[in-house]
């Protein structure tokens, strides 16, 4: 499995920043064997270099989708069309970078697929971050798909679990209304769907608190609905244990969504033309993991050097 | 009475809560707790607000140092509190929905505290890296555990981990790094984690006991 | 209304196929149509509050054709004396539903109508059913006897404890520094920091950071070290300021209690953070404590408390944050150990003897993990009878919902 | 939706306070001591917002006076019950009676105790214990070698990592072993949950390069 490194973009620029790093590590790498140790802002220096110069001249890897993301991918797969689905938005803007390509890409295979979203969010921040997909997703890549009809907004309430606790088994206890306040009631795709526990699959975008593992306590649990986590990989490892039970996948961060990008163009070529910003951010992502692994060798070099110089001493 | 009343309230709403599990007519008894505990949070920050003016205020007045950027504080926070008290700027009005775009309460969320908030956690970034340079170090056994663990999952989770080892045959693809990287993911990852979940429970379980029969009792202001 | 269309649809599909079958026309339009599930029976749904009915049917013989020839079930409830309504729509497959949104003041008959491309079949209604609630919630009842257990454990040793029994409690080595780092944040003449998390009262680690704080301040009131407690939460705050106050009452200096030590920055995450870093680096606190429920926050404090040399000693039972306060502070609690920190630094043998108590649950789970374990590996790979009602017994036991 | 104008002004504002926050790295300064004062008066107003809306107004005004009778819930009226512990909170605030707010606090605290202690025994404790209790060869006895490995490498790491944490057992002969087995696995998980994490708070740091790049300076698009 050899995978081709696949560089786009300005080469001479890619060269230029790769020199730049590989020349800054080299000298690191000279002082440190002489024993000496390197100050914080030259490492926070090196991490800004890592990651602003991949994005001004982008590089790109291809990913192959490992078996916990393609989980998530062959259940919404493996609905009938027509099935609603509820994809929640338990995240904030510091958040967003990681998880929201996440949701867009989760928003895009169900609409694809003809299945019903019920989008939501019970983290105050994540309304407006439910709103910008709505309008850079939904009415941009689906204006077909009608409000009410094919998903509908239910927007944010204050509670934290409690909103969870309640809807799984009564959805208009706490949610009387949409969020342009429609009645739930008059609202077609959700004549049937009196509780989430109703639902085909919940895709819990997030990963603070609450956020998936809520969801999997609160909701899954006690209403055997299948969840699927789009995490922050910071949250992810807490999750496997969920897994495969309780959770039906799981999405750890950028890589993740990257894979999952991937796993949607190979099925769907229509998305090929479409902002994969997973696999976009790969680049800077593997150039920063690479610095960091440097300054962890770095690191013990320093600390070999100066343990041995202190015992000749 | 000032201190036998408290004590009672924690063992009797407790109690009353964990018998809650196991009663289905009492159920909601969990989800009301939630509100009243919203409730109550919006009645104590009246206090934490105040406090706030107050510490602001007071640097002010006294002209103590840096006072000029208590001056930013209040005007942030009264102009916050006026921008979405009132809903300044909302078409619909006092009615409206908080978060119309058009309000002044959105538009200062989405300009202001977004960018700050975005920014100050991608400083971990920085953290991140620093924090790796300075205790990934092989200092002893347990460090040195750590540090290997760290740098096969870091290996793993690029492209050149994959590379690195992709010479390694199809029947022994565990030591490839990726593959190494989930293995170690959902083995011994998985078993600390569990240890760790388990201890926890238990930990509660404990204190929670300690607390509804008040030998631990420091939190209401009862030291003795 | 629709209902009894559907109903009467559904019996005359009957009639016709039955009466039809010799004749070769009708034959064809038998061939099309569907059975309909049998078997339908409603029963109430045990250990609720009188809210739900179980169904459970055989699914329609058409449904075992591979490919299945039914695409679907739909359930519909009727009130007697009332009209009835679909309530679910279910994959082909499907063999059973509950019904959660009954009200036990109702009597209820079901039917489930199996849907093809062709037609569809309606079931037999049930018999009428009325949900009835129970008190007792039998189904947990495992827990209850398992936590009873526990508990009882840990009230067990608190009261041997209280009598007097010596007990031995292992070193924690974040907290057997507590004293020392309060007393080099004297010595320096610098204040201590202490961070109870960014959660409310309502989050179970912020109760165990407020009273770790009762015993600090208890220290730093009598060494009269200068203590700053920013929080993220005004019910902290209030919790906070009760808990110095009363130990600098217990050190007998009510006089040096001033409300200014502990004081609210904001509720926002990054907000709060923001301005417990500026405070870090204006006022060098000697000594940080970072106790509770931490998130994204904690390296970002942690690393910055670092830079500002001061002694660091961090608990959360936060399982992803615990790393980072692990690699960058002197000393970290792990998980449990936040939740006993407060009893192991009281010192008094009843709040020591619950965690002897704790400790027989974990003898309890090891026991359980090895137990199960073996049994679980010999029942299912030789297939020992005894060893497999072993591991379900087990598995029953430890079951919960 | 915005004019030209009002979306320069709010880009640069936002660039200005990123910087600003950036800033930090190098030292303490008064750009960022700017930053962080907008930031704390902004979210702390924020917040109060959020709370008033949410659960003053929303639930509790509109539960007990703007809903139809006919429309509330059964237990409506327990809302009055949150909102008289609210106000025994503000008592603290009269010196004489100040103690009454400790009233409010222990029924948080009790009921919080109460709750967790339940559900995380059920949750962390029992369910944690049930799926450790599992066949080492696999269900059908057909697991690959490697997943055999895991399954041993599950069940005696819970296992040592738990000897690790009793508190009244000296670490001493076979069990402090088995306890040093424990801090093992332990330090295991605690350098993979960081080595993971550490693509996570890059993309942070992407997010706003990004922003800085191509949002603000327009360098790419």
């Amino acid at each position: 499995m050899t995978e081709a490194l696949v560089v786009t973009g300005t080469n001479l620029g890619v060269v230029i920043s790769l020199a730049l790093i590989a020349g800054g590590v080299i000298w690191l790498l000279v002082r440190s064997l002489k024993g000496k140790e390197v100050e914080r802002r030259v490492i926070f220096g090196f991490v800004l270099i890592a990651v602003s110069a991949p994005i001004l001249f982008p590089i790109t890897f291809h990913e192959q989708i490992s078996p916990v993301v393609k989980a998530v991918f062959d259940k919404i797969e493996s609905l009938p069309a027509g099935s609603t689905v509820a994809i929640s938005f338990d995240f904030d803007p510091a958040m967003a970078p990681e998880v929201q390509p996440m949701a867009n890409a989760f928003t895009r295979h169900c609409f694809a697929k003809g299945h019903k979203v019920v989008f939501l969010s019970i983290w105050a921040t994540g309304q407006s971050l439910l709103t910008s997909t709505l309008d850079t997703v939904v009415r941009r890549e689906f204006p077909e798909k009608r409000e009410r009809i094919d998903w509908v907004n239910l927007g944010y309430k204050a509670g934290n679990q409690g909103v969870l606790n309640v809807i799984v088994s009564d959805l208009r206890k706490m949610y009387p209304t949409d969020v342009n306040a429609v009645p739930l009631d008059s609202i077609p795709m959700l004549a049937e769907v009196k509780a989430f526990r109703d639902l085909s699959l919940i895709l819990a975008v997030g990963g603070g608190f609450p956020g998936p593992k809520e969801w999997v306590l609160y909701v899954g649990d006690p209403g055997n609905v299948p969840i699927a986590a789009g995490a922050a990989a910071v949250t992810a490892p807490q999750l496997y244990p969920y897994y495969p039970r309780q959770l039906i996948g799981i999405l750890g961060g950028i890589k993740s969504a990257a894979e999952y990008e991937s796993a949607m163009v190979d099925k769907y070529p229509q998305f090929d033309s479409v902002d994969k910003p997973g696999l976009r951010m790969m680049g800077p992502q593997t150039l920063a993991h690479m610095v960091i692994m440097m300054f962890i060798i770095i690191g013990n070099i320093v600390f070999f050097r100066s343990k041995r110089m202190r015992s000749q001493l | 009475m000032k201190r036998e009343v408290p004590l009672f309230i924690t063992f009797f709403v407790g109690t009353l809560l964990i018998a809650s599990v196991f009663i289905p007519p009492a159920e909601s008894w969990g989800e009301n707790f939630s509100v009243y505990f919203d409730i109550i949070a919006v009645f104590a920050f009246f206090l934490g607000g105040g406090n706030l003016l107050r510490i602001h205020l007071q640097k002010v007045a006294s002209k103590r140092p840096d006072w000029g950027y208590s001056i930013v504080t209040l005007v942030a926070f009264l102009v916050m509190l006026a921008a979405g008290l009132f809903k300044l700027g909302n078409p619909g009005g006092i009615s409206g929905n908080l978060t119309t775009a058009q309000s002044w309460f959105q538009i200062l969320f989405q300009n202001i505290m977004s960018p700050l908030g975005s920014t100050m956690y991608a400083l971990l970034a920085f953290f991140v890296a620093s924090a790796s340079y300075r205790a990934f170090r092989a200092k002893n056994r347990d460090a040195t555990i750590l540090l290997v663990a760290a740098f096969i999952i870091l290996l793993g989770r690029t492209p050149f981990g994959t590379m690195l080892t992709s010479w390694i045959p199809p029947q022994y693809d565990l030591l490839q790094v990726p593959n190494l990287a989930i293995w170690i993911m959902s083995g011994p990852n998985l078993a600390g984690q569990r240890a760790i979940m388990i201890g926890i429970g238990l930990g509660i379980v404990s204190m929670s006991l300690r607390i509804l029969l008040g030998i631990e009792r420091t939190y209401l202001g009862d030291d003795r | 209304m629709l209902f009894r269309v559907a109903i009467a649809f559904a019996c005359l599909f009957i009639i016709a196929g039955v009466a039809g079958q010799p004749a070769g026309d009708t034959a064809l339009a038998v061939q099309q149509t569907i059975a309909p599930v049998t078997s339908l029976i409603a029963t109430n749904h045990e250990y609720d509050n009188g809210t739900g009915i179980d169904l459970i049917w055989v699914p329609s013989i058409d449904d075992r054709l591979a490919p299945s020839r039914v695409t679907g079930y739909e359930v519909w409830r009727s009130v007697v004396g009332g009209s009835g309504s679909r309530i679910a729509e279910l994959p082909a497959g499907a063999n059973k539903f509950t019904d959660e949104q009954c009200s036990r003041e109702s009597t209820y008959v079901y039917s489930v109508v199996a849907i093809s491309v062709a037609g569809n079949a309606v079931s037999i209604s049930t018999a009428p059913i009325q949900p009835a609630r129970e008190w007792i919630n039998l189904h947990r009842l495992n827990l209850l006897a398992i936590a009873f257990l526990v508990s009882a454990a840990v009230i067990y040793f608190i009261q041997s404890a209280r009598s007097g029994k010596k007990l031995f409690v292992r070193k924690i080595a974040g907290l057997d520094a507590v004293d020392d780092a309060i007393g080099r944040a004297t010595e320096m003449g610098r204040p201590i920091l202490f961070i109870p998390g960014i959660q409310d009262m309502d989050d179970v680690q912020t109760i165990a950071a407020i009273t770790i704080l009762g015993r600090v301040s208890r220290v730093v009131a009598d060494y009269d070290t200068k203590i700053k407690m920013p929080v993220s939460r005004s019910l902290v705050m209030t919790a906070a300021r009760e808990t110095i106050k009363a130990s600098y009452m217990a050190a007998g200096r009510p006089d040096a209690y001033n409300d200014d030590m502990v004081s609210y920055v904001t509720d926002e995450q990054f907000g709060y953070v923001a301005a417990v870093d500026g405070i870090m680096v204006r006022e060098k606190p000697a000594t940080c404590f970072y106790l509770g429920a931490f998130f994204a926050e904690s390296l970002i404090l942690a690393e910055t408390g670092n830079s500002v040399g001061a002694i660091q000693i961090a608990g959360t039972a936060m399982p992803a944050q615990i790393p980072f306060f692990v690699a960058a502070c002197d000393f970290a609690l792990i998980g449990e150990e936040l939740f006993a920190a407060s009893a192991y630094l009281s010192n008094e043998p009843k709040q020591l003897g619950s965690l002897k108590g704790q400790d027989v649950g974990k003898a309890v789970a090891l026991v359980v993990i090895v137990v199960g374990t073996m049994a679980a590996t010999i029942g299912s790979a030789w297939d020992v009878t005894f060893m497999n009602q072993l591991w379900s017994a087990l598995k029953v036991v430890f079951q919960t919902n | 939706m915005e004019s030209g104008l009002m979306h320069h002004v709010a880009l640069w504002l936002a660039a200005f306070l990123t910087l600003g926050i950036f800033s930090f790295l190098y030292r303490d300064n008064t750009w960022y001591k700017v930053c962080e004062a907008i930031f704390v008066g902004i979210s702390a107003g924020y917040w109060f917002v959020a709370y008033f809306w949410d659960n003053l107004y929303t639930k509790f005004w509109v539960g007990v006076w703007v809903t139809p009778m006919a429309d509330r819930p059964d237990d409506w009226y327990v809302l009055y019950v949150g909102a008289a512990l609210g106000i025994l909170m503000l008592l603290r605030l009269v010196p004489k009676v100040g103690w009454i707010s400790r009233w409010p606090l222990a029924f948080i605290v009790g009921a919080t105790a109460g709750l967790y202690l339940v559900t995380y025994f059920a949750s962390n404790v029992m369910l944690q214990i049930e799926d450790t209790v599992r066949p080492i060869f696999g269900a059908e006895n057909d697991a690959p070698i490697y997943e055999i490995i895991g399954n041993i490498v599950v069940a005696v790491g819970t296992f040592t990592g738990l000897i690790y944490f009793f508190f009244s057992k000296e670490h001493r002969g076979a069990f402090g072993r088995a306890a040093k087995v424990g801090i093992f696995f332990l330090m295991i998980t605690f350098g993979a949950s960081f080595g993971y994490t550490v693509m996570s708070r890059m993309s942070l740091l992407i997010g706003r390069m990004d922003f800085l790049f191509s949002d603000w300076l327009k360098l790419i698009k």
